[in-house]
């Protein structure tokens, strides 16, 4: 064994390492602070430390490096996309602050915050991992300690049919993605993703079933259709911070990991799952729609929007190309700003009044303008509409598919962003226009809540206009090489 | 800094001003004083073009401001003018002036109304100073949505599916038009070259290949002409303007059909010449039809709003009908119908909200002889009638002379046909705008409750006048504003010979 | 650990047997104690088979993990949730004849793809020791295992918290 | 050896596609949960016989089945402890009351 | 002569003054004001006329055109330009001085007539805005500024036949008059379009000075059997027909009589009538070039007048009767242009026929309607049988009334029989049947003038009503007086010295034979009229019983206004206006709500997919997959 090597573990791998140490800080903390210090200061110790590891570990690299012979690969764009997840459970954090203080959690709180790292952990692996196994490691300690989150709620609502949803669809996913991933193996002898890249009979069958089998595997992650029928069900059961974090953090990661496998993985038959991604594209965009369209539940609304979204999102990877990550990330950042704008007022809401329904929502601005403002901002985001940042990340995402020659699939995609932006209109309208004859009462956001919201509200409003994002984004995909 | 973009920054300081304002007598003075600065801005910048080109700068565009903005696409906030644009910009600011004195006494929210209201031109003005694509789209969806809102929440009959279908439509235009442009975009330059936004650098480049032009232009040409109600993608006008509240359809009929128009050829006909020519024979047959099916339509129609729209539909028709004709008098004609049009029929619609505001109906059916009870709205009425029915004078005689005279010039038979066909269309507008002045104006009293009304206030006629001075005024002396024009129309022109 | 070719084909028939009928018969079978059981019979013979394929410490840890660790789970939570003997349902025909074309489709598809692979002929070598397979798990080295072993760590101690969390009462 | 690898294999299918089948057709979660654990298993046959009979210069497949099993239990520990939850608020763990949310 | 563009700038004044202002001022002072710029602009024009046909002819015995005044008001290509001007040549200079003369009356005659209306200042603004319209025509330097002044003259004839705006009847003839001769101006824009594409120009210098080589030159294109100039021709007349109330659209005349009678003298006897004659004759050169249209005119025109004489002498509405009256004589004209041609003098003849008989009409026709207007004032009714006797009570009416009969019959020597048997002569000269015609139109013309006449001042000894009708005050009779002079004077103009087609004096001969026959029908006429009218009887009514459907399809003008209505009301709004109303609203429009519903419907039906049973996700994710993967294997193995 080679102890030099552990100098460049400690370079390489500081986001994973800086989280782990801030995961056992938070133990301690956990264990030692008195019961009041932590109602206060828990979120914010747990924030601090994320903006901390962020800080720290967002020192941009210049090349490419790996450890563990392959096994790990940090780049620029890994680590950007690091940032980003850490920017969106930092502000789901903030915002899960009063529900999580609240009498009926606050004794698990520690768990939540530590489990919440946790999945973390395992999103930064995903998209780390130059290994299959690192890969799998990472996508269950993504998702298994989610599903413990999402029955998080004791008390009686659905979150416990929620759990059983989420972990009985993920663990048989995973055990096709397994599937898959053997059948890999037995064609190309390795589970390195460059060895697989390099010696992969790509024009067998067993290869495309092990592909289709592999995209299963990530695209339940990512609630593509087909693999989305569980999405709306966990959305709406589970706590609206776990909701949050599941539609944002988790889906992200799982997109970020999806490029690396496929652009790494798969590069040498990129038509057979660019041909399976157009398909699922279309049905995930429009199904998505059509289901969002008759939501009355906000979550289970969002539920599906998201899954339409994630259609979105998809079109960076058909791109296969520089552009199309840099338009990836891209789009994810402003998602994640402009879904927690939504869950941050619906997460608000709930709290205190317990209403999720968007009939409940009549006549909202006449009693809470600011929250209105800003679900409307979010809606607006995500319909795409200028000058806030969802325009822009959508408009590049369809650019970099076009300029890999998708107009139809582009033409088919803007076509249903006029069925969402009826849906997302419905919302603005209930808030708007609709009258109510008792409206929800004036709510006073907690400190948290609020500045959460305000961050994700300032994010939707600059992230389109300030370019540097993008081109920093750019910048760093340029590095990936293709 | 450069000046152009004070058309942007204006509209977003009133906005600010709005939102700090306190109570009615505050708003309005932030509105009046906002909007009245841009309008003194809209005719310093006429008068310094006209300057500029009087000292023989003969540049395309003058005033150009080009910033990088997001690089590696190669988009630019690019700015700059020329004589369509400026009076566009001189037609915005005419109509906010007058928007906001006919929305003197909106309620519910009328802090928010202005704060939409000034949204919306924040769109349009940036709309018409921008030369980059990006730039140019970002403006144009930003003028629609507020549509929505504006529609939805002060809007009057039946509000939520006019709001939603018009919002839909537009955004369904806005699809086609975004898929055109990244189209555009990734064959803007020749193979190796750099890729740009800008319009005129893709003119410039003249690099879109015959055949990528046969899918780009009616993307394009259908994604604008959406907005510019073209036939059979009109239908969201009639039911969008009649629920709007006043201000809304004096902009949205006023200003916002013109970016449909303005669109058309600043995109779709400029930078794809060759489809132009060779496919322009489908959308005249469209946009003829709409010329004279709107008219028809407008016969017989009840709701005062609802003829309007028709006959814009008609008017606008006409707009594209001649942009399509692809000569330098007829796309002149095309813009001096668009700011002739905007005119009139914002004054339409700012009278149609007083009348409606007074007699809490628009049915024609139910009012009769408001010339004796309501004397000055009834004659601006009239006026605004003789206006669209093309009275010499009038800026409507105009705008449709050039267009007709203009289309006439075409070499092809079918086209002159064509345009025989449109100028049947002034015999129905004569017919439909008659029938509501003598039923809506004349005879006798219909609604003994009506004799007790009020003429108008001084914001109204203040709003009245202001657009009644400007569509005599263009009437009149119509020659330095079309000159104007057709001048800057010459770029256009050679490209598609 | 060589065996006659005779004595591991019969190994492996009666393995392969035991394994298609203890499979087939936990998956349907009504008492849920009994489906246990066969899994146990399931569980067994895979690390029978691991041993065929000499593949010893694989044995091993098949049957320590799972027909000592999870089965016990299993038994422990089947006493816990339902009363001996009660036997539990399958859904309905429909159900049924979804998960019959489920499954023969996914063994047709996969068949198809494996029958239609050339798989390569690879002479048989010795397997490595056991001293190489604890070398691979804390190497750093290609084909060696540090990174997993110690992210699967953290995967089971985040199991672990979140398992407690759900199932103790509070 | 004379047992054909692709025996092992069809074994494994049939396995993994006998949970498959259980997983749709019983109600009970811990029935469910026990196909889940035949899929599992299935698949960790398959990359053994693929390390054993076609790549055995490395331990890949072998090692890989290891971390698999490892995983599986952590799975099973995560499941157990959802169905005893669910079990403690409907005392019924069958699959089928959990669809209250649903279109 | 720059000061002519007062002649146009003053009226503008006027109007922009009175209708600004409006009940600002007291209506007398608008009445005053307005009577007095028009007075200002009589003046001038007479002045204008006075220059210009003293001023030296040039060699070929011409009297020079001026353009005094022209200017590029817009100009759509490099040939194709609005220009505004003023053009005076003998026609035009001729018509400024008709327009403003009966005009400048008008003014005089509304003070008294008008008195006491509500929107008096309204009324005099709007006769302001038709005479600077009118006159702004008849000086156009360009077919296009013509159409400009002509759209204008339309609508302030709409206005002012709107001017009673709570009456039904006048709101619907209003829109009437605006509506048909809309129509007809869509054909002269057509027409307008066609021409100025093959000839460049709009410019009537342009276009007159050698009309044959730019027609041919470029019409060798044709339409249906007809060079595609003819069409152009026929075109522009059909726009001058529709102003000048020809056959088939003369059907808003008669109903225009609905606005205040002085207005009736103005624009619908007088002067915008004739704006079609005058249109053909300011583009006669070029008409000459295509003889099938100036046939086409004749034809036209012949009808017309034969028409319109026949329905005259049955109406009872007494202005209806000279509204007919006028359609047949503008139709006079109209045929008057239609036989001549401009190769020389003597073929010549129609035009300058034509142009003097519109001078005459104008005066006599204005002084008619006055009249007519004196009598309505009085008795307070337009019907013949609320009249009868009336010489009586109001002398002076009656006298200029004779005078204007007598003149519009052509009994010498008064001026309408000079500029008839002008027309008579040309006609005879081109077709004896179309001579005959014309002459047999003319004895109709004789009929029922004095038909109208007797029923007005004869018929009964004394009047039944029940109040006296008296004599119109001094500001309605002095017009009626100078007009009734004129009328005995203006024959005896050397016209044809200052007008004819080719600008060389023309003198006007006599030709006796057709003068004494038209003479001798005329008196014929005359006297039949006598005998059934001058005392009252049955005898009228025996005769109308016994051509009874005659009678009552002429009285119902033959169900012309029936045929317009079926055709607009049926088949315009009921087969094409509605339907396509309806079209729009539930196909085009369904269309789209269509999108919306099935996108809806599709969402409800679908709902199934997401059953919330964790079973039927998996199956359908795992189904999913497999299908992927196989259709994958198809597709790209």
């Amino acid at each position: 064994m080679d102890l030099s090597q552990y100098n460049l573990i400690w370079e390489y791998m500081q986001p994973e390492l800086l989280l782990l140490l801030a995961t056992i800080l938070l133990f301690f903390v956990d264990l030692f602070a008195s019961p009041r210090f932590l109602d206060k200061w828990f979120s914010g110790i747990a924030c601090l430390l994320l903006a901390v590891v962020t800080a720290l570990s967002c020192i941009p690299g210049g090349e490419t490096n790996t450890l563990f012979a392959g096994m790990f690969i940090n780049t620029p764009m890994t680590t950007a996309m690091k940032m980003v997840l850490n920017i969106g459970t930092i502000l789901v954090l903030l915002q899960a602050h009063a529900w999580i203080n609240s009498e009926a959690c606050r004794v698990r709180r520690g768990e939540f915050y530590e489990l919440m790292f946790f999945t973390l952990f395992g999103m930064y692996l995903m998209i780390s991992s130059g290994h299959f196994l690192i890969f799998f490691i990472g996508l269950e300690t993504a998702s298994l300690p989610i599903a413990a989150l999402v029955a998080f709620n004791k008390r009686g609502d659905k979150s416990y049919e929620s759990g059983a949803k989420y972990l009985f669809n993920a663990v048989f996913s995973s055990a096709i993605f397994l599937m898959g991933i053997s059948f890999i193996y037995g064609i190309s002898g390795s589970l390195y993703f460059e060895d697989i890249a390099a010696t992969a009979a790509t024009n067998t069958a067993l290869f495309v079933v092990a592909l289709a089998f592999i995209i299963t595997g990530i695209g339940f992650k990512l609630s593509l259709v087909p693999f989305h029928l569980w999405t709306a069900d966990v959305y709406q059961g589970a706590p609206t911070a776990i909701t949050s974090y599941l539609s944002v953090i988790s889906k992200g990661a799982a997109a970020f990991a999806f490029i690396w496998v496929l652009f790494k993985t798969f590069s040498p038959a990129p038509e057979v799952w660019q041909g399976i991604l157009y398909v699922l594209i279309i049905l995930t965009i429009t199904l998505g729609n059509l289901f969002a369209i008759r939501q009355k539940d906000l979550k289970r609304f969002l539920a599906f929007s998201s899954i339409s979204q994630a259609g979105y999102i998809m079109l960076g990877v058909m791109a296969y190309s520089a552009q199309g990550i840099t338009a990836l990330v891209y789009y994810i950042l402003v998602y994640i700003f402009s879904n927690l704008a939504a869950f941050g007022v619906i997460a608000t809401i709930e709290h205190k009044t317990g209403k999720v329904n968007m009939d409940d929502y009549n006549g909202l601005y006449k009693t809470n303008p600011k929250l209105s403002l800003a679900m409307m901002l979010a809606m607006f985001s995500l319909a795409g509409i200028p000058p806030f940042a969802g325009f822009f990340s959508k408009f590049f995402i369809f650019a970099s598919a076009v300029h890999s020659g998708y107009y139809i699939l582009v033409f088919i995609a803007l076509l249903n962003t006029i069925i969402s932006l009826y849906y997302y209109l419905l919302v603005v309208k209930a808030m708007f226009i609709n009258e109510n004859e008792n409206p929800i009462e004036t709510i006073k956001t907690g400190c948290y809540g609020r500045t959460g919201i305000v961050v994700c509200v300032a994010g939707i409003l600059l992230l389109g206009l300030a370019s540097c994002v993008y081109g920093y984004l750019s910048e760093l995909s340029l590095t990936v090489g293709f | 800094m450069n000046f152009l973009s004070l058309f942007v920054l204006i509209p977003i300081l009133m906005m600010a001003g709005l939102a700090i304002a306190r109570d009615m007598k505050q708003i309005r003075t932030v509105a009046v004083t906002f909007s009245t600065l841009q309008l003194g801005l809209a005719i310093y910048t006429v008068i310094k073009y006209l300057a500029e080109r009087a000292a023989g700068n003969t540049e395309e565009m003058l005033f150009q401001v080009s910033t990088m903005w997001y690089e590696p696409l190669n988009i630019h906030y690019a700015v700059g003018v020329d004589g369509i644009s400026i009076v566009m910009l001189l037609l915005t600011a005419i109509i906010v002036f007058a928007g906001v004195f006919a929305s003197w006494k909106i309620e519910p929210l009328s802090k928010e109304f202005f704060l939409w209201l000034t949204l919306l031109s924040i769109g349009v003005y940036g709309f018409f100073i921008s030369i980059d694509l990006f730039t140019m789209f970002m403006f144009y969806e930003v003028a629609l949505i507020p549509m929505y809102l504006l529609i939805g929440v002060w809007g009057s009959g039946k509000k939520n599916y006019s709001a939603m279908k018009l919002t839909l439509m537009l955004m369904g235009g806005s699809a086609l038009l975004m898929l055109g442009i990244i189209g555009i975009y990734y064959h803007s330059a020749p193979e190796g070259g750099t890729l740009t936004m800008n319009i005129l650098e893709i003119a410039r480049n003249n690099a879109i290949p015959h055949e990528w032009q046969y899918y780009l232009f009616p993307l394009t040409f259908v994604g604008f002409g959406i907005l510019g109600a073209m036939f059979p993608f009109h239908t969201w006008s009639p039911d969008g303007h009649a629920s709007a509240p006043t201000a809304v359809s004096m902009l949205h009929a006023g200003v916002l059909m013109k970016l449909g128009g303005y669109g058309c050829f600043r995109v779709a006909i400029y930078l794809m010449p060759f489809a132009a020519q060779e496919l322009s024979w489908i959308f005249l047959i469209l946009t003829g039809v709409s010329v004279v099916y709107g008219a028809f339509s407008a016969c017989v129609q009840t709701d005062l709003k609802y003829i309007n729209a028709y006959s814009s539909v008609s008017h606008c028709g006409l707009v594209l009908f001649a942009i399509l004709m692809l000569n330098n008098t007829a796309m002149t004609g095309a813009v001096m119908q668009m700011l002739s049009h905007g005119l009139m029929t914002a004054l339409f619609f700012a009278l149609i909200g007083m009348i409606y505001g007074r007699t809490h109906t628009r049915d024609i059916r139910e009012m009769g002889g408001l010339m004796q009870i309501l004397p000055f709205l009834s004659v601006c009425y009239v006026i605004a009638g003789l206006a669209s029915l093309g009275l010499p004078g009038l800026s409507g005689f105009v705008a449709e002379m050039t267009i007709f005279v203009g289309s006439f010039q075409h070499t092809d038979t079918f086209h002159r046909v064509f345009t025989i066909v449109a100028c049947c269309s002034i015999v129905i507008t004569a017919v439909y705008i008659l029938r509501v002045v003598g039923k809506l104006l004349y005879g006798a009293v219909q609604n003994e409750h009506h004799r007790e009304l009020t003429d108008a206030t001084w914001w109204e006629r203040l709003s009245a006048v202001t657009l009644i001075i400007c569509v005599a005024a263009i009437g009149c002396l119509p020659g330095w504003i079309s000159e104007l024009i057709s001048n800057s129309l010459n770029a256009i022109v050679e490209r598609l010979s | 650990m060589e065996l006659l070719p005779l004595a591991q084909q019969v190994i492996f028939y009666l393995l392969a047997i035991v394994i298609v009928v203890c499979s087939i018969l936990a998956v349907t079978t009504r008492r849920i104690l009994r489906a246990a059981t066969y899994l146990l019979f399931v569980l067994l013979s895979t690390a029978g088979i691991y041993f065929m394929l000499e593949y010893t410490f694989l044995g091993s840890v098949q049957i320590a993990v799972y027909a000592g660790g999870i089965l016990v789970l299993f038994v422990f939570s089947i006493l816990l949730t339902s009363k001996p003997g009660e036997s539990t349902d399958e859904k309905g025909i429909k159900h049924r004849i979804m998960g019959l074309i489920a499954a023969i489709a996914g063994v047709a598809v996969c068949s198809y793809a494996l029958f239609t692979y050339k798989w390569p002929e690879i002479a048989m070598r010795d397997v490595q020791s056991i001293n190489d397979i604890g070398h691979a798990l804390i190497g750093m080295e290609k084909f060696q295992y540090l990174l997993p072993f110690e992210a699967v760590s953290v995967l089971l101690l985040a199991c672990i918290i979140g398992a407690i969390m759900i199932a103790r009462k509070r | 050896m004379e047992i054909p690898m692709i025996y092992y294999i069809v074994l494994s299918l049939v396995m993994f596609f006998a949970g498959v089948y259980g997983f749709i057709t019983r109600k009970n979660m811990l029935m469910m949960l026990i196909s889940i654990e035949l899929m599992l298993n299935a698949v960790d046959i398959n990359f053994a016989v693929f390390n054993r009979f076609l790549f055995p210069e490395q331990m890949e497949g072998m090692i890989f089945s290891i971390f698999a099993i490892a995983i599986a239990a952590a799975e099973t520990a995560i499941a157990i402890a959802i169905i005893i939850n669910i079990y403690r608020h409907i005392r019924n763990i069958d699959a089928d009351n959990l669809d209250d949310m649903k279109y | 002569m720059e000061y002519t563009l007062f002649i146009l700038v003053l009226p503008l004044a006027m109007f922009l003054l009175l209708g600004l202002l409006d009940s600002k001022l007291k209506p007398r002072v608008a009445g005053i004001l307005g009577t007095l710029g028009m007075t200002v602009c009589t003046a001038l024009a007479y002045l204008t006329a006075f220059q210009f046909f003293t001023q030296p002819r040039n060699a070929e015995g011409i009297i020079p055109s001026q353009v005094p005044y022209n200017f590029e008001w817009l100009r759509f290509t490099e040939n194709l330009h609005i220009d505004l001007g003023i053009y005076l040549d003998p026609i035009s200079v001729m018509m400024l001085v008709v327009i403003t003369t009966v005009s400048l009356m008008v003014h005089i005659y509304s003070l008294g007539y008008m008195h006491g209306e509500k929107g008096f200042q309204r009324y005099y603004a709007f006769l302001s805005l038709f005479s600077m319209s009118m006159l702004g025509l008849v000086v156009a330097t360009n077919i296009f500024q013509m159409y400009i002044f002509w759209e204008l003259v339309g609508v302030s004839s709409y206005l002012l036949i709107g001017f009673y705006y709570t009456k039904p009847a006048a709101i619907a003839a209003s829109k009437k008059a605006f509506i048909v001769t809309r129509f007809a101006d869509l054909g002269f824009l057509i027409g307008i379009l066609i021409l100025s594409f093959f000839t460049k120009t709009f410019d009537f210098v342009t276009l007159t000075t050698n009309p044959t080589a730019i027609i041919t030159e470029s019409a060798g294109a044709t339409f249906l059997g007809c060079s595609v100039a003819s069409w152009a021709l026929a075109l522009i007349f059909m726009g001058g027909a529709g102003k000048s109330a020809m056959f088939p659209l003369h059907i808003w005349l008669p109903d225009a009589m609905e606005g205040p009678t002085p207005v009736s003298a103005l624009i619908h006897a007088a002067t915008m009538v004739v704006a079609g004659v005058y249109l053909v004759a300011r583009l006669f050169p070029v008409y000459c070039v295509t003889p099938e249209v100036l046939d086409l005119i004749t034809t036209v025109g012949a009808v017309t007048a034969l028409y319109a004489a026949i329905v005259a002498c049955v109406q009872t509405d007494i202005k209806r009767v000279l509204a007919f009256s006028t359609i047949s004589q503008i139709a006079f004209m109209m045929v008057a242009l239609g036989v001549a041609s401009d190769t020389d003098l003597h073929t010549g003849l129609g035009y300058m026929a034509s142009m003097f008989h519109l001078f005459t009409h104008a005066m006599f026709k204005a002084l008619l309607f006055l009249g007519a207007g004196a009598i309505i004032h009085a008795v307070h009714s337009n019907e013949m049988s609320e009249m009868g006797g009336l010489r009586k009570y109001m002398p002076i009416t009656h006298i200029t009334f004779l005078i204007a009969c007598l003149a519009i019959a052509g009994i010498p020597p008064f001026s309408g029989f000079f500029s008839k048997d002008e027309i008579l002569t040309a006609v005879m000269e081109k077709s004896t049947f179309w001579g005959i015609w014309m002459t047999a139109v003319a004895g109709l013309t004789a009929f029922y003038m004095f038909r109208l006449y007797f029923r007005i001042f004869w018929w009964k000894d004394t009047d039944c009503s029940h109040h006296t009708p008296h004599e119109a005050p001094a500001t309605m009779t002095m017009p009626l007086i100078f007009l009734a002079l004129v009328t005995c004077v203006a024959g005896f103009i050397p016209f044809g010295e200052l007008v004819s087609v080719n600008g060389q004096p023309y003198h006007i001969h006599l030709n006796w034979s057709v003068a004494a026959t038209s003479i001798i029908v005329a008196v014929c006429a005359i006297a039949l009229a006598a005998w059934l009218y001058m005392k009252e009887n049955k005898k009228p009514t025996a005769m109308a019983n016994a051509t009874r459907t005659l009678h009552t399809a002429a009285y119902r003008r033959f169900y012309i206004d029936e045929i317009y209505l079926f055709v607009t009301h049926k088949i315009i709004f009921g087969l094409i206006c509605r339907p396509i109303a309806w079209f729009d609203r539930h196909i085009i429009d369904g269309t789209m709500d269509m999108f919306a519903h099935v996108t809806q419907w599709t969402s409800a039906r679908i709902k199934g997919l997401q059953s919330g049973s964790i079973q039927g996700y998996v199956w359908i994710l795992l189904i999913g997959t497999l299908l992927i993967a196989t259709i994958t294997i198809c597709c790209c193995l």
